[in-house]
């Protein structure tokens, strides 16, 4: 069990791959945004990659330990310390009844995982234990944790002092600017020729408004085809406008002329076109840019983002540690 | 076209057989109560047996032809002049412009028909002109005759000079006894073995309170099986109660103790239960009684029932006409 | 109970009437209305009319046409084809009828009854406490509160007998001793553990409850809906009262008076026996 | 228009959407309802979710099971199966919601964004101005006169967009601009053609006018309507508004409360699409109620 000193700035209880299954009733997946980090934070604390474990972001939460347990951070670096000793990244550590974790803001990066060996043991809604605050449902009573409340711990046997090959971490730049893939479509067809020339060819700068959500971007105006401006009426005057339709996670949604990136807590329909769409390998970079940070969009076939995705399943294996 | 000097006590235009086929939409069929007599009426002035007629209750009404036409009057004798002058029943007779026709009371049975030639052209609702008063459709503005009102004809046949064949004739008994035949069910298993036997043996009277829509009988108390005493509570607590059920028309409808002969107007379905039906057949005889008149009832079988139906049908053709 | 085969009564030498069963289980009406349709369906000679009721069916026929013996026997022929009750399905239009609940006509009637007739407590009054209901308004609420089923047209033009879908709606009541003299038209009215609407104004036994400004039936025909049949509901229909005010009232029937009165009726589905047994 | 072949399109590489047309129709959504429906009995391995909507469906999908083209050869065979949809007739509940409407908490919601964020007309005056209709009372009649199709179930949990069933009762309505950043939970409100009931405190951008204290759905799981599934809609149910004044309001909301609130449902139809168009073609959808 684990007491929650201070929260953090938004420390959430996710599993991965989230709440799978609930989609089309309006329930997004959730879980880890960077899920390359979090999967193997579990993996070097002997979980399977999709026990629960805990998303900070921005800043990290101060937790104390009534009972030993075997932890992992990863992810942004929160300067981790262990009764005030730093604790190393990538990394499995005992932990002794009683000792304190804290984690600060973030220096690196914007979001850290921390994995305890035997996962967080929450009961699952909807078969996921992933906090979906917006609606209130699972992580501890639906939302951030708070200060006050205890973290309930699953059983495991583990062993600490693994640590994460260096060549199967995330790399978090010093540059603040990402290159974050695309895949074309679904409505591609929508915005012009000069349009898909000026997605991949300016930088694109996150707003301060971004979170679990959505993450806006700010850039030049988009310019539409036919499609987008004759159109019939019940798809709606402006030409980012269609008949409402699910929208894919991680996708480009453009609504007027704001694109947003929807991410692992966006609904799951609306009204506004689609025209690109991250793949799911680039998400541990949108989980780690911080406000203000520049994309830079590479347009990537759907073959191409499998194989993408495919390499980062193979790093988060117990074959990464050391 | 005719015009009503005087309506008489409750004439109605009705056509035969009245309203048909409309139980869903919650019509009774209306129509004559004497077919028998109505159908011959429309046959001695050249109309089909279809065709609309007035039905002339207890007294008949004073009218004064709008054009030359051929009528017949049939059923009870009431007495009819044409301006002033006796006219025979169940003969067609020629009426010129101008004539008045005076039914006053009926003298032997209750309802007197008479027929016109082209029959009477009021707009039919629901596929007939049969009056149903209740419901305010059929006829003329839906009710019984007023004064003042007009009566429109159909194109004139002019076949006068013909008369009914005694034989082919319902004859209305002068001792004021019916025998009036019913055939057992759908609810006769509701009576006991003496109720049952009561009710064929027993003289019941015409209450003063019978219509068109009921005609209500008085007799001696019912008995009723075990299945009307112990029986499900929503059927209700009265033995003559049941579950609400559709009523056939002639359906003997027992009311507590009071027995109801469901006739034209009635109302289509309702909770009690219907130990007898009279036949179709043995409607002249109800058309043509009088209050305090006496009925006795015998039973016969559907068959028989439907047999004694053919007979009269088969007397309401031509070849029961001849010449005066 | 349902007869393992149904009870075919003579009445007379022109109608039979189908018993199927002695108690008034919603069940026995479904298979009235499904011999009804079979029957429509099979298009025999010689049937002239059906009139179907709780757990009956009338049927008029011409012997003429039809002989006896071959009815008696196309009928257990197609009610053994009816199969089992759940197999049933019957189409079914929902009508959308406004409501005035405790409207000021059927209290007039009310008290009319009470001053020639004899004192007698608010029908709505009445009917709630003996349903156990804690107000009038919880009344109103139940009675709305479900689809009622249309046993029969019946009686009287356009009269639709009622009984709710819903068996936690079910309200039943004594009839009035001696019957009322005279009923409103339109009344909403609830005796036994039926609703019905009274289409003219006549005597009555059954409580009155409210008023709707739409009529049942219309002989003149001028509202659009009663252009191809006289009266609104047939039997297998539902009935949805929906509560409306004064106010309302007065505004529907002006457009009633109109002609102009759009009725809600939705006739795009088939009520499935199984489904609601289930 | 409904396409004769469907549109495939990536959405990242775990979505494909697939366009079936581009109206919004019923017999377009129904379209979509009726293939989702063969692609989840056909349980083909790798796909893994559906989201339909009024004329799309979502599909997504597992790379590492199937590939893009092979979603695209085995659904497209299945839309190519389904020949005409007019003799479909499937199980469909009805259930009813009450409604207080021009509500004082969506006229407080109203006055709350004018003050903060933007001046704007009243949204019931707005939807009776744009739709020509007489007053507040014959919105009222006009919105609760029909039924609603269940079109398409997201965007939030418990969420559906209904489309009304009778032409003589759709409204439209511009959205929001900017939109809400909150919205009075169960407030109903209107959009484009569409009709919504807000399942809980959201942001939103449809023109608000009405509110139900009926919950859509309820994470505890505590009424009875909600001991199956969080979310009370399902596709292919429809919805119907009856009004009801404040003191109703009061008593269900408090029934809600307990937990006591039983949710009025028929649930014994069928939805036969031949009758519905036979019946729409009596309608004159110039009419109003």
């Amino acid at each position: 069990m684990i007491s929650v000193i201070k929260p953090g700035l938004e420390t959430s209880v996710q599993d991965w791959p989230g709440r799978i299954g609930y989609w089309e009733q309006g329930f997004p997946p959730s879980g880890p945004f960077d899920s390359w980090s979090f999967r193997l934070a579990n993996v070097l604390v002997g979980n399977q990659p999709g026990e629960a474990g805990l998303e900070c972001q921005f800043m990290g939460p101060t937790l104390r330990f009534e009972r030993a347990a075997i932890i992992a951070v990863t992810g942004a670096e929160m300067n981790p310390t262990l009764d005030g000793a730093p604790l190393e990244l990538w990394a499995s550590h005992v932990v002794k009844a009683g000792q304190i974790l804290a984690l600060g803001p973030a220096r690196k990066g914007a979001r850290s995982y921390i994995a305890v060996a035997g996962g967080i043991d929450v009961p699952p809604v909807l078969g996921s234990r992933s906090t979906f605050h917006m609606a209130g449902i699972g992580g501890i009573e639906g939302h951030a944790i708070k200060a006050g409340q205890t973290l309930p711990v699953g059983e495991s046997k583990s062993v600490p002092g693994r640590r994460v090959k260096p060549a199967a971490r995330p790399t978090i730049g010093e540059s603040r600017v990402w290159q974050i893939e695309a895949v074309r479509g679904p409505n591609d067809d929508w915005v012009d020729e000069a349009a898909h020339q000026r997605f991949v060819s300016v930088d694109w700068k996150l707003q301060a408004r971004s979170n679990r959500t959505g993450y806006r971007l700010d850039g030049p105006e988009w310019t539409f085809t036919p499609r987008a401006t004759n159109k019939r009426p019940e798809h709606g005057e402006h030409p980012s406008n269609v008949l409402d339709h699910g929208y894919p996670v991680g996708t480009v949604n453009l609504c007027g002329q704001t694109p947003i990136i929807l991410v692992v807590d966006a609904p799951s329909t609306g009204g506004f076109i689609n025209p690109y769409t991250v793949p799911s390998a680039a998400f541990w970079k949108l989980a780690q840019a911080k406000p203000n940070d520049i994309f830079k969009f590479n347009l990537v076939t759907v073959d191409q983002a499998h194989e993408l995705r495919r390499a980062i399943d193979r790093l988060c294996t117990p074959a990464s540690l050391e | 076209m005719i015009e009503v000097l005087k309506p008489g006590l409750e004439t109605t235009v009705q056509d035969y057989p009245g309203r048909k086929g409309c139980f869903g939409y919650g019509f009774a069929p209306s129509g004559p109560i004497d077919h028998w007599s109505f159908r011959l009426a429309n046959l001695l002035v050249g109309n089909p047996v279809s065709a609309a007629g007035l039905e002339c209750q207890f007294i008949g009404p004073t009218l004064r032809f709008g054009r030359d036409a051929v009528i017949a009057l049939t059923g009870a004798d009431m007495g009819a002049t044409l301006d002033g002058t006796a006219l025979p029943l169940w003969q067609s007779l020629t009426v010129y412009t101008g004539q008045t026709l005076v039914l006053g009371a009926a003298r032997l049975g209750a309802r007197g028909y008479i027929a016109i030639d082209g029959g009477i052209d009021t707009e039919p609702f629901l596929g007939s002109r049969a009056t149903y008063s209740m419901a305010g459709v059929g006829g003329l503005d839906g009710g019984a005759l007023k004064a003042g009102q007009h009566l429109p004809l159909g194109a004139p046949r002019r076949i006068a000079g013909r008369r009914v064949r005694a034989a082919a004739r319902p004859s209305i008994a002068t001792d004021r006894q019916w025998t009036i035949e019913v055939v057992p069910g759908p609810n006769d298993d509701w009576i006991d073995e003496t109720g049952q036997r009561r009710f064929l043996e027993s003289e019941w009277k015409l209450s003063a309170r019978s219509n068109r829509v009921g005609f209500r009988l008085e007799g001696p108390e019912w008995s009723f099986a075990d299945k009307a005493i112990h029986k499900a509570p929503e059927h209700g607590s009265n033995p003559s109660n049941t579950i609400d059920h559709g009523y056939p028309i002639g359906a003997i409808n027992l009311c507590g103790q009071t027995p109801i002969i469901l006739v034209n107007d009635t109302l289509t379905l309702g909770g009690f239960i219907n130990p007898y039906t009279v036949i179709s057949a043995a409607f002249w005889k109800l058309g043509q009684s009088r209050p305090n008149e006496i009925y006795r009832f015998k039973a016969v079988t559907v068959r028989e029932a439907q047999a004694l139906r053919r007979e009269i049908d088969a007397l309401c053709g031509e070849a029961s006409l001849e010449p005066t | 109970m349902i007869f393992a085969e149904p009870i075919i009564a003579p009445g007379g030498d022109r109608f039979v009437v189908v018993y199927f069963g002695d108690d008034a289980a919603i069940e026995l009406n479904f298979l009235a209305l499904g011999l009804k349709a079979a029957l429509a369906e099979a298009g025999l000679k010689g049937v002239v009319d059906t009139n179907p009721c709780y757990n009956s069916l009338v049927i008029e026929y011409d012997p003429d046409a039809l002989d006896y013996d071959d009815l008696l026997r196309e009928l257990r022929a197609l009610a053994a084809a009816l199969g089992p009750v759940d197999t049933l399905e019957l189409s079914s239009r929902l009508a959308y009828l406004p409501a005035m609940y405790l409207d000021p006509w059927t209290k007039e009637a009310i008290e009319d009854y009470c001053k020639r007739v004899k004192p007698r407590e608010f029908d709505p009054a009445f009917v709630a406490r003996l349903n156990g209901l804690s107000d009038v308004k919880q009344l109103v609420r139940v009675h709305s509160g479900t689809e009622h089923w249309v046993i029969s047209v019946c009686s009287l033009p356009g009269l639709p007998l009622l009984r709710p879908l819903d068996p936690r709606c079910l309200l039943t009541s004594p009839k009035y001793d001696p019957p009322r003299l005279w009923t409103p038209p339109n009344a909403i009215c609830t005796g036994g553990m039926s609703t019905s609407i009274h289409t003219l104004r006549v005597p009555g036994g059954y409580n009155l409850i409210g008023r709707t400004p739409v009529p049942m039936w219309q002989a003149t025909q001028a509202l659009p809906i009663f252009k191809d049949s006289v009266v609104l509901l047939r039997a297998a229909d539902r009935v949805k009262f929906v509560p409306i005010d004064l106010e309302e009232y007065h505004d529907i029937e002006a457009r009633v008076n109109e002609g102009t009165y759009a009725f809600n009726v939705t006739n795009y589905q088939r009520f499935s026996v199984g489904a609601y047994r289930a | 228009m409904i396409y004769d072949e469907p549109r495939f399109l990536p959405g990242g590489d775990k979505f494909i959407e697939m366009e079936l047309g581009d109206e919004m129709s019923f017999d377009c959504n129904f379209l979509v309802h009726s293939v989702a429906a063969l692609i989840r009995q056909a349980k083909i391995k790798g796909i893994v979710e559906l989201v339909p909507e009024l004329s799309t469906i979502m599909i997504s999908y597992d790379g590492d099971q199937i590939s893009f083209a092979d979603v695209v050869r085995e659904v497209g065979a299945l839309r190519r199966s389904i020949g005409s949809l007019e003799d479909q007739e499937l199980d469909s509940r009805l259930i009813y919601f009450p409604v207080l409407y021009v509500d004082p908490w969506t006229r407080a919601c109203y006055d709350d964004y004018c003050a903060k964020i933007a001046k704007k007309e009243w949204d019931p005056e707005l939807l009776v101005r744009v739709n020509n209709l007489a007053n507040l009372q014959q919105l009222i009649r006009v919105h609760s006169g029909c039924e609603y199709w269940v079109a398409a179930l997201g965007f939030w949990p418990g969420l559906a967009s209904h489309m009304p069933l009778d032409p003589r009762c759709v409204l439209t309505a511009p959205k929001y601009n900017p939109p809400r950043t909150w919205t009075p939970k169960q407030a109903i409100g209107v959009g484009g053609g569409l009709c919504a009931i807000y399942p809980d405190q959201t942001p939103g951008g449809y023109q608000i006018f009405a509110r139900t204290p009926a919950p859509i759905w309820e994470p505890t799981q505590t009424l009875p309507a909600f001991k199956q599934s969080l979310a009370l809609f399902r596709p292919g149910d429809r919805v119907r508004f009856v009004p009801v004044d404040r003191e109703e309001y009061d008593y269900v909301e408090r029934k809600v409360t307990e937990g006591t609130y039983q949710h009025v449902v028929s649930d014994f139809q069928k939805f036969s699409i031949k009758r519905y168009h036979a019946w729409l073609a009596t309608i004159d959808p110039k009419e109003r109620f």
